[in-house]
């Protein structure tokens, strides 16, 4: 029905099993779209935040979203900069997941504001002394470097491939990557930080603040790194998914290996480094304002310090070590663990650096504040998910995403292809 | 056509917690003077917008030694670290819908300007930021009280303390047609401190040795020499802030005869209070 | 030339350049951005000059004066008036939210008249008629004395205009709700004589002895008192707070002394005796008390030792000894009663033990002391026209001496007792113990008449309503009371003209007593209520007119006070609480409700603390001692002889163990979404229990259990 | 993807120029292309430019007109009939009373303008409902005082010589913000020749930055 768009040479479901597949993913994005449409009408008390839970869920889906897209930029980086040609195999599909990370995390955004119609004011009115101003000016100019790249991969779809117009510009384009490249490193370096920044700044927030270099705190940088580190191992991750789901290898394994190996690398310094800095805030910055450490894991129901181990010992240096020591890593099980490892902590990591930043008590008459979000925001939460997949389906279906599949699956001959 | 009216001022408030009864006035009528709105069920203190809540304290201990006292928490209009201006909120804004007014000390904030993304509420340690998350209503006829000389905010931004500015406006306005080149003393004052039936509250300029509050609390004029992003510290040992040790500089001091309600203030190591209770003035001659 | 893909590719890229370049999309961006700074649902204030005038309030007796900011004609500010002789600047939180009343669309607008269950409108025309028809028939049958009223308070105009009515008609079943005021009087009237009224230098004594007074809670002149007690910073005064709960005032006070509910009067009477042994008294004020002092000392000798009130009450002997050491000993001490707001239920005996101490020490009309003074008289009304009826009807006995002696009655009394009834300012279905009771007999009167302007729970069971103006519509004499130790009349004004289809009370009433004729008619021969105002207070009219307020004494008065001890010298028996559960159930006084007279505005409620009401929830409090197998936080349901209820539990230090607070001021029942079904009524699970000698309901609490929901 | 990549080899400069050469027959295509694109171009600009306001701004008429030179004549000044108060509020537009300091029930000229506003307003004792040009959002708080009183300056500066004019235009009403079109500007484009053809906050500012050397703090303009 549609074989006309599909890649040369590629297998591909039926059209009625993948429609299928699509409307029931489109009723899950429907559920969230209607969820976000009564937000808009509504306004912001159809969720469950309050006025101590200024951030909550949408917040930490945006910086997770973000961290796990930081895949995107950090394999360009090394694809286009560091020149590891290897990478070209699985680059486009991290662009594509940067893609709808970024456009999910933009989404959320105007969902999560109070006056969306306003929202332009951040450019307009902007504060320089705000992170979250050059978290939005670094934001939407790297989603368009992003849809940049993206570009050319739509551009090679079989129909498009056919206007020489669109060959040579997506050919055009390929070659002048390696700009795109370098600025999305770049823009990145400073969203990814400046979201750090967003929490490292709170100098009223004992638990969020951290001393740093000039006006950029610790969490500035471990966040840049971190979503350096992490997003590798999302990008892998939902390789795996695909692969398994479409049940074809698409990308080689001395492509992930290596990935997965710059990854671990990533994560085991990112960790030590996040080690350290947990350490000094612990014992010097917190303790300076009055704070034992003791007050931001005790006495509410929900935080202990089995949040601390498990962001940074469980999900943090159990998957550096799988993906450092080749053994581990080239083991297909504990590689998988260890991205799912990694994608949690990652995850983990946002959680508490927005949501129990907002549950700590600063006033010493202050009481803990726990929060459960409502249907409408899990909803609206869950609709970039099912966007991803969405997309991801149709990319794959449609798209030469993957320069592997074809020699990875050789083709028996069939009727499809001609 | 330049007119030179605009000598520094630093408005601040000390509040006697000795006399602060929890009567509830100042809370009545701030939300009175400045169109705040009300709902069904208010009874949820995490989405009720009240710019000055009171706190009740407790010492934490067991009958019959326990003790309890109010706390009345307006905006705190932090200065910020070193008192620069960079209060937690302010320079969190990525809008410029909050600002600090250096001329008066005072943190604005902009409701048509604020576009609801909730930053600085979560950089305010203090919860005197509140959003607006329904449309403000009044039953039929309510709105008819409402002053014209605060704006009632919409949904979807953030509103919050103001020490009354209208009032400053208003003085101001005065002084011009009347061609005097400042305000008295009087002729500002919040609706918190003109409406304490206990008269706890004191309203002014820190920056005026003639004022009453200049005179309570005598602001150090220099650094703390323990931490050097705090400065204004009171050097009467009965005078506090609200966490002074994070550096935000508030501009509400807090007065109590009561040891365990000034510890309150801040947070504390073991043992620190100990060290420190006897000389919680600042050292700074003066 | 064929239009082909690129022609349309032309056409919609140029039209998208010449959108972009034209200032449409610069324009709606902007345009649509101020649309959400100004979206019409959002209401704009009108501005205009603004304008101050100065009133009384009159929500509760504190009487203050006040400060009305309006823009144009519109009230937009309610504020204390700066030096008015009351509360000087100050202003509580009910008052400053004064105008929540004025406006509140659940108002009664227009006179009411039921059918069936549902009330429907008529004209004031219709209405008067009607009142004025029944009470007719009534008179005409030989019983004037079956009509019956209900008021806050016997001071003041309107009150008098009441009064006169029911004089002039024939019936002497004229009855106020408990208040302060009452409780003072009948206190003077138990120690020193009929026709007097007591008033507490609070603002000028050095150790006040508070017996569970809630200085700070609404007791006496609310904003006055807090005024006084916030100058003891500087005076250096003191206070001694006893009581069974932490409250606000024994928190700020300078020592609590927890004590058993009820036993307030047995401590009063111990000290006395500390005080008596150790020959702290004052000798020239003793001297000239009457009724058996010797045989008072001699009854405080035997029933009140130290160590035997220690018993009773659960203060240590040790610190009853220290505590009349200090109160005799400072120069200006003050023992005062009433506990909480004061109006709810109270003993005489602990009145008048409390009082006795203040006796004792001497302070009697001295700076810093009590003041017995003369019931404030400043009204002149002219002789009424009384016809055989009236004289005949008046001279009858009152069906009860208290409003719940009169619930009693109605109750217990198979033939009618009331025919038909007026109820002015008093809510008394909500505010007087065990409410069932008083419903079921107000539902036996055939006839009620409300003046209110709110339609409450009582005026809910009326048959017609009369709404009266809010405080801030109409004109009225304010006199001052509750305590307060100077004598001042204040001017309501009508700040604002009426919102809605209301009238001044005294205006209803002289319509009524001119529509009922004859005799009645020719005592009310008033134009209106402000014709009479003028007249009746002639003498300090001029200084009501112009000032606003009339002072009509202040300073310790000169006259000596007898004193008369008998009512205690015999030891009437204290009180107990009703019933044999092992917890006291006591009622809490919260400044920021109201749980008399008005209700609480929407402001007020949005104050109070989630540990007092949550959601839909009333919370109570309870010594974690006390609390066996309860949550804090959780669910409960207390179970008193008159009631159950379902309540939040709340583990407080501040309480003595075995007792449960329960706030006052909750569980209205009427059409408010803001203020209405929130919570439960206290007086629902509180019984009255009578005070034999005096008749005063004297309840301070009640037994009870406590169980996890 | 390597189709793409063996191209490239080839270098790519010239493909682009390659292909639209070649293509001769799609050459008048991209003519009229071109001559639609010019023409929407133009229909579209010029409907952004000159229909867009009038479908943007309802026109509303004033109860009656009003002779600002003529008063002006009368009075002396502006400030006879905008005053400040004691207070030092500004009193906006004269309410009846103000007016009835010279008029009263006989007519004193002879426009009919005058004659509406005995009859309708001032035997009715009913305030004249004006459109104001000059309004500005609630959100606004504007000092008459501090700027006639504190800085001295006068009022055509803002408001321009409304004193001279004869006549009122027409009220033109934003039907998305509700302001006056004066606020933004006549001109569409917000571009302004005067002081007084825009009161748009950024005005404020640039005055404030000329004559003072700093923009403002917000509150000293906002409530």
């Amino acid at each position: 029905m549609d074989s006309a768009l599909i890649p040369e040479g590629a297998k591909r479901c039926s059209f009625p099993k993948f429609a299928i597949g699509i409307v029931i993913v489109g009723a899950v994005l429907l559920w969230g779209v209607f969820a976000m449409g009564l937000i808009w009408w509504k306004g912001l008390n159809q969720t469950n935040m309050n006025d101590y839970y200024g951030f909550a869920l949408w917040i930490w889906a945006d910086l997770a979203v973000i961290a796990v897209g930081g895949g995107a930029f950090f394999t360009g980086l090394l694809r286009y900069i560091f020149n590891i040609d290897e990478l070209k195999n699985i680059i486009n599909f991290a662009v594509i997941i940067g893609f709808i990370c970024y456009s999910s995390a933009l989404l959320i955004l105007a969902i999560d504001i109070g006056q969306p119609l306003r929202g332009w004011f951040i450019f307009w009115h902007a504060n320089v002394h705000s992170m979250l101003t050059e978290v939005a000016f670094c934001l939407s100019a790297y989603f368009a470097v992003l849809t940049i790249e993206f570009i050319p991969n739509i551009l090679e779809n079989r129909q498009a491939n056919k206007v020489p117009f669109f060959r040579h510009l997506a050919h055009n384009m390929h070659g002048i990557m390696a700009v795109f490249a370098a600025t999305g490193a770049f823009l990145s370096f400073f969203h990814q930080g400046s979201l750090g920044g967003v929490a490292g700044v709170l100098f009223g927030r004992p638990f969020a603040y951290r001393e740093g270099l000039l006006i950029w705190p610790w969490t500035f940088f471990l966040f840049t790194w971190s979503a350096a580190a992490f997003g590798p191992c999302f990008t892998l991750l939902i390789t795996k998914i695909t692969e398994t789901i479409t049940g074809k290898k698409l990308v080689k394994d001395n492509v992930v290996n290596l990935l997965a190996k710059i990854s671990g690398w990533m994560i085991t310094i990112y960790i030590i480094a996040k080690i350290i800095d947990t350490i000094y805030w612990a014992t010097v910055t917190a303790p300076s304002l009055g704070f034992n450490i003791s007050h931001f894991y005790t006495n509410n129901g929900f935080y202990g310090y089995w949040i601390l181990i498990t962001e940074i010992l469980v999900c943090g240096l159990v998957p550096g070590i799988i993906l450092i020591m080749k053994s581990t890593r080239e083991n297909p099980t504990l590689r998988l663990i260890a991205f799912i490892l990694g994608v949690i902590g990652i995850c983990l990591n946002r959680w508490v650096m927005v949501l129990q930043v907002m549950a700590v008590p600063v006033m010493s008459f202050d009481t803990w504040a726990l929060y459960f979000p409502s249907w409408q925001e899990i909803a609206t939460t869950i609709l970039p998910v099912a966007y991803g997949i969405i997309l991801i389906s149709v990319t794959y279906r449609y798209l030469p995403v993957f320069p592997q599949e074809a020699e990875l699956n050789a083709v028996e001959p069939a009727a499809e292809t001609e | 056509m330049k007119q030179e009216n605009n000598k520094e001022h630093k408005f601040g408030m000390v509040i006697d917690l000795d006399k602060c009864t929890g009567c509830g006035s100042c809370m009545v009528s701030c939300m009175s003077e400045n169109n705040v709105p009300f709902k069904e069920d208010e009874s949820n203190k995490k989405d009720s917008i009240t710019w000055m809540r009171v706190y009740k304290l407790t010492n934490g201990k067991s009958f019959p030694d326990t003790e309890t006292a109010y706390l009345p928490r307006p905006c705190m209009h932090c200065a910020g670290k070193g008192g620069h201006g960079h209060s937690p909120c302010v320079s969190v804004c990525p809008a410029t819908a909050t600002e600090y007014g250096h001329d008066t000390g005072i943190v604005s904030q902009i409701y048509t300007r604020c576009f609801g993304c909730r930053y600085c509420m979560g950089a305010c340690p203090y919860h005197a930021r509140y959003f607006n998350w329904w449309d403000p209503k009044w039953p039929e006829g309510m709105e008819n009280y409402l002053s014209p000389n605060v704006s009632p905010r919409m949904r979807g931004v953030v509103e919050k303390c103001s020490f009354c500015y209208h009032r400053y406006q208003a003085a101001r306005d005065k002084a011009y047609h009347e061609g005097r080149n400042d305000i008295e003393e009087n002729e500002f004052q919040t609706a918190c401190t003109t409406a304490c039936p206990a008269g706890a509250i004191v309203f002014g300029d820190l920056n005026n040795p003639a004022h009453k509050v200049h005179q309570i609390v005598k602001p150090d004029p220099h650094p703390d020499k323990w931490n050097r992003h705090v400065v204004g510290k009171s050097r009467n040992p009965k005078v506090f802030r609200l966490l002074e040790r994070l550096g935000t500089n508030p501009k509400i001091y807090y007065l109590s005869e009561r040891e365990w309600i000034r510890r309150k203030g801040d947070n504390y190591l073991d043992g620190e209070w100990d060290k420190i209770k006897n000389h919680h003035g600042s050292s700074s001659h003066g | 030339m064929k239009v082909d893909r690129r022609s349309f590719l032309g056409l919609g890229l140029g039209a998208v350049a010449g959108i972009a370049v034209s200032p449409v999309g610069l324009k709606l961006t902007d345009d649509s951005s101020i649309w959400t700074q100004n979206w019409p649902w959002t209401p704009v204030p009108a501005d205009g000059e603004v304008i101050y005038e100065s009133s009384v309030c009159s929500l509760c007796p504190g009487s203050c004066g006040i400060s009305v900011r309006k823009i144009e004609n519109r009230p937009v500010k309610i504020e204390g008036r700066e030096n008015y002789p009351v509360n000087n600047g100050g202003a509580c939180l009910h008052g400053i939210a004064g105008l929540q009343y004025l406006y509140d669309p659940a108002r009664v607008k227009t006179p009411l008249k039921k059918n069936g269950d549902k009330f429907e409108e008529i004209s004031w025309d219709d209405a008067i008629a009607l009142v004025a028809g029944k009470l007719a028939d009534l008179r005409k049958s030989g019983s004037p004395e079956k009509f019956a009223a209900i008021l806050d308070k016997e001071q003041g105009s309107v009150s008098g205009l009441f009064k006169r009515l029911f004089k002039t008609f024939g019936s002497p079943n004229f009855y106020t709700m408990p208040s302060f005021e009452s409780y003072l009087e009948a206190t003077a009237a138990a120690i020193h004589g009929e026709g007097k009224t007591i008033g507490f230098d609070l603002e000028n004594a050095d150790f006040v002895l508070s017996f569970g007074a809630g200085i700070i809670e609404g007791w006496g002149s609310p904003v006055n008192c807090f005024q006084a007690n916030a100058s003891r910073k500087e005076r250096r005064a003191k206070l001694y707070q006893i009581e069974p709960n932490l409250s606000n005032t024994a928190a700020n006070a300078d020592k609590w002394v927890p004590i058993k509910p009820g036993t307030q009067a047995d401590l009063a009477l111990g000290i006395c005796a500390v005080i008596l042994k150790n020959n702290l008294f004052d000798s020239n004020a003793t001297m000239n008390f009457k009724g058996g002092f010797n045989k008072f000392a001699a009854m405080l000798q035997k029933d009140y030792t130290p160590s035997k009130t220690a018993e009773i009450t659960g203060v240590k002997a040790a610190d009853i000894e220290k505590i009349a050491g200090l109160f005799a000993k400072a120069k200006k001490p003050v023992a005062v009663f009433g506990k909480g707001r004061g109006d709810g239920a109270q003993s005489l005996k602990e009145l008048a033990a409390v009082h006795t101490l203040n006796c004792l020490v001497g302070n009697i009309n001295k700076k810093g002391g009590v003041f017995v003074k003369s019931k404030n008289k400043y009204l002149e009304f002219p002789d009424e026209s009384m016809d055989s009826i009236a004289d005949a009807g008046f001279a009858k006995p009152k069906a009860g001496r208290y409003m719940n002696q009169l619930v009693e009655k109605i109750n217990s009394s198979s033939k009618s007792v009331v025919e038909a009834l007026f109820v002015y300012n008093a809510n008394p279905c909500y505010s007087l113990h065990d409410t069932k009771s008083v419903k079921q007999a107000l539902g036996k009167i055939p006839f009620i008449v409300s003046f209110s302007s709110f339609l409450d729970e009582t005026a809910k069971e009326a048959d017609i309503i009369l709404p009266s103006h809010t405080f801030i519509e109409r004109i009225e004499d304010v006199p001052s009371g509750a305590g307060l130790a100077k004598t001042v009349v204040g001017l309501t004004k009508p700040v604002a003209s009426p919102v809605f289809n209301t009238k001044n009370p005294g205006d209803t009433v002289i319509l009524i007593a001119k529509a009922l004729k004859g005799s009645i008619a020719q005592s009310f021969e008033w134009e209106s209520y402000n014709e009479c105002l003028e007249g009746v207070t002639a003498r300090i009219w001029d200084s009501l007119s112009e000032d606003g307020y009339a002072v009509i004494s202040k300073g310790a008065p000169i006259e000596p006070a007898a004193v008369n001890l008998s009512f205690l010298s015999g030891n009437p028996p204290t009180v107990q609480a009703q019933g044999d559960f092992g917890l006291t159930l006591i009622p809490i006084d919260n400044m920021r409700l109201i749980n008399a007279g008005a209700y609480v505005s929407p402001f007020a409620i949005k104050t109070v603390s989630d540990k007092v009401l949550k959601g839909k929830n009333i919370v109570v409090e309870i010594n974690p001692l006390t609390a066996k197998g309860l949550k804090n936080g959780g669910f409960a349901i207390i179970t008193t002889p008159i009631g159950t209820a379902r309540v939040v539990v709340n583990f407080n230090e501040g309480l003595m163990p075995g007792v449960i607070g329960m706030v006052e001021g909750l569980g209205h029942t009427f059409e408010n979404k803001y203020v209405s079904n929130k919570g439960v009524n206290v007086n629902d699970l509180i019984g009255p229990v009578i005070e034999s000698g005096s008749g005063l309901d004297a309840a301070f609490g009640i037994k009870a259990k406590i169980s996890k929901a | 993807m390597s189709e793409i990549e063996n191209k490239a080899e080839n270098g790519s400069m010239e493909s682009a120029g390659e292909c639209t050469a070649g293509d001769t027959k799609d050459d008048k295509g991209l003519g009229l292309g071109v001559i639609f694109f010019i023409v929407a171009f133009v229909v579209c600009f010029l409907s952004g430019t000159l229909l867009f306001p009038k479908l943007l701004y309802s026109k509303k008429e004033q109860p009656f007109n009003f002779d600002h030179a003529l008063h002006v004549s009368e009075a002396g000044d502006c400030e006879t009939c905008h005053s400040l108060r004691d207070d030092g509020t500004f009193a906006g537009i004269p309410k009846l009373e103000t007016c009835l300091d010279c008029h009263s029930e006989d007519v004193l000229g002879d426009s009919k303008d005058e004659a509406v506003f005995v009859e309708k307003y001032v035997s009715k004792e009913k305030e004249v409902p004006w459109y104001i040009y000059s309004r500005q959002p609630d959100s606004v708080f504007f000092s008459h005082a501090a700027h006639i009183d504190g800085a001295g300056m006068d009022c055509v500066t803002c408001h321009g010589p409304i004193g001279k004019s004869t006549s009122l235009k027409p009220y033109e009403e934003n039907r998305i913000t509700g302001y006056s079109r004066d606020i933004w500007g006549k001109n569409i484009f917000g571009i302004k020749k005067h002081s007084w053809d825009r009161m748009k906050m950024d005005d404020c500012a640039e005055c404030h930055k000329k004559e003072t050397g700093f923009k403002g703090y917000c509150f000293q303009c906002h409530k």
